[in-house]
């Protein structure tokens, strides 16, 4: 069973990717960043399936975001292995220190709590006027090991670098849905005390979690500042912390592809909607969100998953 | 990753798909997209009043009605056809739509963008597309600075000229000038502003001025109580400001109502968009800036008549430095395209607009910095005064352009620092 | 050979309030010990202190020797001490198999590995080998929150036994549970706990159920400990059975198999 | 040279004692300022963060949508205020056309979300409302935008028209201690009504238990309609009462969420007088960070919102509810 599903995996990657060459110039840019965004949404999933919801995983989003800015702008390191490796560390150190304080937590202060932090970074980098304040700053292009594409090629080793990050940390997260570990995070929802009893800390599965959902943010933030090309202190604001959230409900927590599919329909959802509405895209958004949380409370994935239950009889 | 799991993605992009086919045949129309602050506290006092001025130079350009010398009709012989998008969103998303703009809408070339964050993040975008762009509003002088681009043009100048100006006018106009203070909104506009001018109010005082507090409210706070009070806890002889839109409104109101602006001198830099909502709470004397020759500080000619009176008949208010601003880009556009002839290929429209010397509603428009691309306007400020509930100014003084505007090539912070060398003031 | 469990002058209070106080206890290995009193005498917080989710105000707890106080739960878990809950504690969300995989691996594999699948051949043989002895095979799948209350105790204490505890502390196994349903459930639990030959400690107000699997009765009163000795003894003990047991009861006294002869007529248990 | 000396030593502290008493002026007029102006800020926090906790401490719902009442407050509010000055009657009924323009628009809003939407969602997960409330949000900021326009609205009549008073070489506007006294006024008003009348005392049970209120046979849905209505007109009003003092822009309501979050948070979500003590904690932190430390003005307030929850999560005055086993 293992072989077939990592040829799946592949074929699913290629397929991607051709897909991402073939489409018009501003869908595939579309795709890359709903795949940036799914990658934080994944996290935010991990977080949600243990019960926490955190209003503050754009403060990791952004410092992703920052690594990448930082590294190519002012340090000259534009090989994107390497500011991926960089934006890991960042984000998990910031995190192994944040998280001693806020993994103590639950329900409505896990998520205050988590904003509160994710703010206070942003009144860091609006103070700051070497990182350009609220303007931010441009992020040059990648490279390669040494490969530095030209123009147009860059966008696609951006899609490159994304559909693989896609799939790796999709079949990593596949994975670890179905393992132990995944599931222990199910259990300390459901009981705490009863985890504690079986002899486990409940503080260092969430403190695991969190870890992960960090570092998910932060290769989201990284993979969303190589495609914008500009970093700015908005990625720590609330109302994008509060977007991840928005997708992770709309998409669904059942399944590993529910993230990205919830990330790609939001981007087209909400690109249409400014297109048609110039001036009420909002009431757009917040009608779909109300009619998915109403009507189809566990995410679009289920209806996928109905479909497919349907389909296989 | 079970196959199925794909299929909602290749779903969705179908569908995208088939809505491109539709915008190709609509070929004989320029298209011009137009981003401007749809939503969100922006667009009240930028936003909208730009796209009003949009509509009605565009409509005024198809129709061939702009007094002389402005000729024909439409955009290189094709009737316009603006598309506009809400700049709302921030950078990231603000770049994705500018690709949905050109790759999907297929525009011809787009005017827009007031937050300097997008100045920032368009333009690298602007040259892999090769898709001509004017910058309409935004102020960071970091666009040129920082980088030279081909297929980008800002056609009115950097928010630092109203900063030196403004230093210059009140070391001229206002005697015995000891102290100052400002208060101004916690971002890169208010903290570039601040820095501008304190940095050349030093340069031409040589370092002779004290600063007592400077205030950094957090943008669209609203509430002032506690900076109004820290102002006058330790009082100055001017008070700098660079609020714009709802926050000068909040700010001259609360001030008025506890008498901080009759007993302090106070400078508003962009104050004029306040004038036609809070005319009468500014007390007789307030220096009010307007980004450049705009509004009240409009030089005489039949262009600005005719934008005056055409912009207040059909909004029922008189344009404002946004309105102006977005009336010279869409001019600056159109005069680019006659003067590179018919059926010019973008790059020559290029070099058409390169170093290009034009009359807007506000007057000279010479694009003679950032290797041609950027603007350099006069600055303009004067004192209010009411004469029979009518608004008028004395004590105006304008500033050449070459006097307030750092030289081709010059870092502008840099520039103020060196003692602004090169700058030519009669 | 030190007790396997021995608490010296326990005492805990809330504010002005003392829920226990002079608790001396010794546990020895494979001994059964039930725990009477009414309710508010101390017995469950005499057993959230011992299993670490309550700190005592004073006193010490000893397991082999060693102190366990301020230890947390999942530490005295480790220390062999497991226990059981008078509101069974489980994963409603998840069936009851998912609950035993889960328990499974978090009490007995402990490595929480990235790769190992919860739901492996092998491991699903396991925990239904493990319910089977619960004789709770059959509800395997059904959802936690819709089972009824004897089939939640059974899983509760199964989860519990996981970690095979040199002693179990059983908080009313039989609470809630159906009269006639009470001895069945006890009988499974009690052969799964003396097949494994841990020492039991287990609260109970029916006292055909003490006296029919207790060798050694605790009785507490007023959050002190009112009698502890062999079940017959305490249970014959006047000022047991007014302040305790609240009624008559006709017990012989240090007959040797005193166990099966005295089932207790039906009108002494109801006056 | 010691004649020289002394001389020299003579002005010198001579200028010490005039500097001191300088200082000493300034910093006395400082902090009179930062007690003022905190405690200002801290009434106007505490009118906006009232119905905030109300609501979720009856309903458990963390209302985002309470920025949008604070918005349809102030244009309800501004725009008749407009209309009945260009109708130039009495100006001093302009403050009951204000109230109550506002406060007949958020119980309009209020019944109508609340009967309409939140009624078939109760019981739901806590931060699902949280989103169901942003995508109201999202909703009514169109909906503002649509009915009243982008362009500002103004009441400033109201503002000027108590005058204002000078304090130690500082004036203040009248309006401002008005707002302290409205402020005082509701918060006795909610704790008469919680703890003094019967329907107050019936509130207070279902915000601890709802199951037994129900079992009690209280009217659970009534008494949640009667919260809602009370926190929406609350917001409104907070926003009529704001309105005078700026233009009402699109927008407003969202800035003032985060920062009713904060009060919310520190004070202890669900209980009144904890927003009290919330608002006031943030409003002398931040008066005093912008007379002390104009830059860091910006954190101060989240620095709080995360002390207070490192310290007691649960908030200066909610109860800990340790878990029954």
């Amino acid at each position: 069973m293992q072989t077939k599903s990592i040829l799946l995996l592949i074929g699913g990657a290629l397929g991607l990717f051709v897909l991402g060459l073939l489409v018009p110039e501003w869908l595939s840019y579309l795709m890359i960043i709903a795949m940036g965004k799914g990658i934080v949404v994944l996290g935010v999933v991990l977080l949600m399936r243990a019960g926490l919801v955190s209003f503050g995983q754009g403060l990791y989003y952004c410092i992703g975001a920052y690594v990448a800015g930082t590294l190519t702008q002012f340090a000259g390191i534009s090989d994107v292995l390497l500011i991926l490796l960089a934006s890991i560390a960042a984000s998990v150190l910031v995190a192994a220190l944040v998280g001693l304080l806020l993994c103590r937590y639950r329900g409505i202060f896990f998520a205050m709590f988590s904003m509160a932090f994710s703010m206070i970074l942003y009144g860091l980098l609006v103070r700051s006027s070497v990182l350009g304040s609220t303007d931010g700053f441009n992020v040059l292009r990648p490279s390669l090991l040494g490969w530095v594409p030209s123009d147009d090629a860059s966008s696609d080793l951006v899609l490159a670098v994304a559909v693989v990050m896609v799939m790796i940390l999709g079949s990593l997260m596949w994975l670890y849905f179905r393992s132990l570990s995944g599931y222990a995070g199910e259990a300390v929802r459901e009981n705490e005390i009863r985890v504690e009893y079986l002899g486990t800390s409940v503080f260092r599965i969430i403190y695991t979690k969190y870890l992960i959902a960090a570092a998910l943010a932060g290769i989201g933030g990284t993979v969303t500042a190589l495609v914008s090309g500009h970093v700015d202190p908005e990625m720590a604001y609330w109302t994008t912390s509060g977007e991840f959230v928005f997708i992770a409900l709309m998409g669904g927590t059942s399944h590993v592809a529910a993230p990205m599919v919830g990330a790609g329909l939001f981007e087209l959802l909400r690109t249409y909607a400014f297109a048609i509405a110039p001036y009420t895209w909002q009431m757009i958004l917040g009608s779909t969100l109300l009619l998915i949380i109403i009507f189809l409370p566990s995410g679009l994935w289920s209806l996928v998953s109905r479909f497919s239950r349907q389909a296989r009889g | 990753m079970r196959l199925d799991s794909l299929k909602p993605l290749s779903l969705a992009c179908a569908v995208a798909a088939g809505t491109l086919v539709t915008s190709v045949q609509a070929a004989e129309e320029y298209k011009l997209g137009l981003v401007t602050f749809l939503s969100g506290a922006a667009s009240g006092p930028f936003g909208i009043p730009a796209k009003n001025a949009a509509d009605l130079v565009i409509d005024a350009i198809n129709d061939g009605t702009l007094p002389a010398p402005i000729s024909g009709k439409g955009i290189d012989g094709r009737q316009i056809k603006p598309i506009y998008v809400d700049e709302a969103g921030g950078a990231t998303k603000q770049t994705a739509e500018y690709r949905n703009l050109v790759d999907r809408e297929g525009v011809d070339s787009i005017v827009g963008y007031i937050s300097s964050g997008d100045c920032l993040a368009i333009p690298p975008v602007a040259e892999e597309l090769k898709t001509l762009t004017v910058l309409f509003d935004c102020g960071t002088p970091r666009v040129f600075e920082e980088g030279d681009y081909k297929y980008v043009f800002r056609s009115h100048s950097t928010a630092s000229m109203d900063n030196i100006a403004a230093a210059r006018y009140i070391n001229e106009t206002v005697d015995s000038l000891k102290s100052i203070s400002g208060i101004n909104q916690n971002y890169s506009w208010g903290h570039d502003s601040w820095r501008d001018f304190t940095e050349t109010l030093k340069v031409l005082r040589s370092g002779d001025i004290e600063i007592t507090t400077e205030q950094f409210p957090k943008l669209f706070a609203g509430q002032y109580g506690a900076e109004i009070s820290a102002l006058m806890v330790k009082p100055a002889d001017v008070v700098h400001t660079s609020f714009w839109g709802g926050d000068t409104d909040a700010l001259v109101l609360q001030a008025a109502a506890r008498g901080l602006l009759e007993d302090n001198q106070m400078i508003f830099t962009a104050g004029e968009t306040a004038l036609n909502s809070l005319g009468e709470h500014l007390p007789d004397g307030v220096i009010i800036g307007a980004r450049g020759p705009f509004g009240p500080f409009a030089p005489e000619s039949e262009l600005n008549t005719w934008f005056q009176s055409e912009f207040t008949k059909r909004f029922g208010t008189p344009p404002t430095y946004p309105a102006y601003h977005m009336a010279q880009a869409v001019i600056g556009l159109k005069l680019a395209y006659d003067k590179a002839g018919a059926d010019a290929t973008t790059e020559q429209v290029i070099d058409a607009f390169e170093y290009m010397e034009f009359e807007g509603p506000g007057g000279k428009v010479s694009m003679n910095r950032g290797k041609g691309h950027q603007a350099a306007t006069e600055m303009v400020y004067g004192r209010l005064t009411r004469s029979n509930g009518e608004i008028g100014f004395t004590d105006v003084r304008r500033y050449a352009a070459d006097c307030v505007n750092p030289p081709e090539g010059a870092i502008t912070e840099e520039w103020i620092k060196a003692g602004m060398p090169g700058a030519k003031c009669d | 050979m030190s007790a396997l469990l021995e608490t010296r002058n326990l005492e805990r209070s809330f504010g002005a309030v003392t829920a226990a106080v002079d608790i001396n206890v010794s546990i020895n290995a494979g001994e059964v010990v039930g725990v009477i009193g009414s309710n508010g005498a101390g017995k469950t917080t005499f057993i959230n202190m011992v299993t670490g989710y309550l700190k005592p105000s004073a006193g010490e707890i000893l397991v082999d020797g060693r102190s366990i106080v301020g230890l947390q739960p999942r530490a005295v878990v480790r220390a062999g001490v497991g226990r059981s809950f008078q509101v069974a504690q489980l994963f409603p969300e998840l069936s009851v198999l998912d609950n035993v995989l889960v328990a499974l691996g978090l009490s007995v594999d402990r490595k929480l590995t990235l790769l190992r699948p919860l739901h492996s051949q092998k491991r699903r043989r396991k925990a239904l080998e493990i319910l089977a002895e619960y004789e709770i095979a059959g509800h395997a799948d059904e959802v936690v929150a819709t089972l009824p209350q004897g089939v939640r105790k059974l899983l509760d204490i199964a989860m519990a036994m996981l970690s095979s505890p040199r002693l179990m502390l059983l908080d009313e196994p039989t609470s809630g549970v159906a009269i006639e349903d009470k001895f069945a459930l006890m009988e499974t639990v009690m052969n799964r706990v003396r097949k494994s030959n841990a020492a039991t400690l287990f609260v109970e107000h029916d006292m055909d159920v003490v006296q029919r699997y207790a060798d050694r009765v605790l009785a507490f009163y007023d959050g002190r400990i009112l009698a502890d000795g062999t079940t017959a003894k305490v249970l014959s003990d006047p000022k047991v059975q007014e302040l305790v047991v609240g009624h008559h009861l006709d017990i012989e006294v240090d007959s040797a198999d005193a166990y099966e002869s005295t089932v207790v007529p039906m009108e002494v248990r109801n006056a | 040279m010691t004649r020289h000396v002394g001389r020299a030593e003579l002005s010198l502290c001579s200028l010490l004692r005039a500097f001191g008493a300088k200082v000493w002026d300034v910093v006395m007029t400082q902090l009179l300022a930062i007690i003022i102006d905190g405690v200002v800020y801290a009434s106007w926090l505490f009118i906006i963060a009232a119905g905030l906790t109300l609501i979720y401490g009856v309903m458990r719902i963390l209302n985002m949508a309470h920025g949008s009442f604070y918005a349809i407050g102030a244009y309800a509010g501004a725009g008749m205020v407009g209309w009945y000055f260009s109708t130039g009657s009495v100006p001093w009924l302009s403050f009951a056309v204000l109230i109550g323009a506002a406060l007949i628009a958020g119980l309009f809003i209020g019944l109508l979300i609340e009967r309409g939407l939140l009624r078939f969602m109760y019981g739901r997960n806590e931060v699902v409302m949280i989103l169901v409330t942003y995508a109201i949000l999202l909703i009514l900021e169109d909906a503002i935008k649509l009915i009243w326009g982008v362009e500002p609205y103004f009441a400033y009549q109201p503002y000027s028209l108590l005058g204002r008073t000078k304090l130690a070489g500082l004036s203040f506007a009248n309006y401002d201690f008005m707002l302290i006294v409205v402020s005082t006024l509701i918060g006795l008003a909610l704790w008469y009504g919680l703890n003094r009348t019967r329907n107050g005392k019936l509130l207070r049970v279902v915000i601890h238990d709802r199951e037994i209120a129900q079992a009690l046979g209280i009217n659970v849905s009534r008494i949640f309609t009667i919260t809602f209505l009370i926190g929406a007109g609350l917001g409104a009003l907070a926003g009529a009462l704001t309105a005078p003092g700026l233009s009402v822009v699109p927008g407003i309501g969202i800035e003032v969420i985060v920062l009713a979050f904060a009060v919310v948070v520190i004070g202890g979500l669900g209980s009144v007088s904890g927003a009290l003590v919330g608002a006031l904690i943030v409003g002398l932190a931040r008066a005093a960070a912008v007379h002390l430390y104009p830059e860091v003005e910006l954190f101060v307030i989240y620095a709080v919102m995360g002390l207070v929850l490192a310290i007691r999560p649960q908030g200066l005055f909610a109860v800990a509810s340790a878990r029954k086993i």
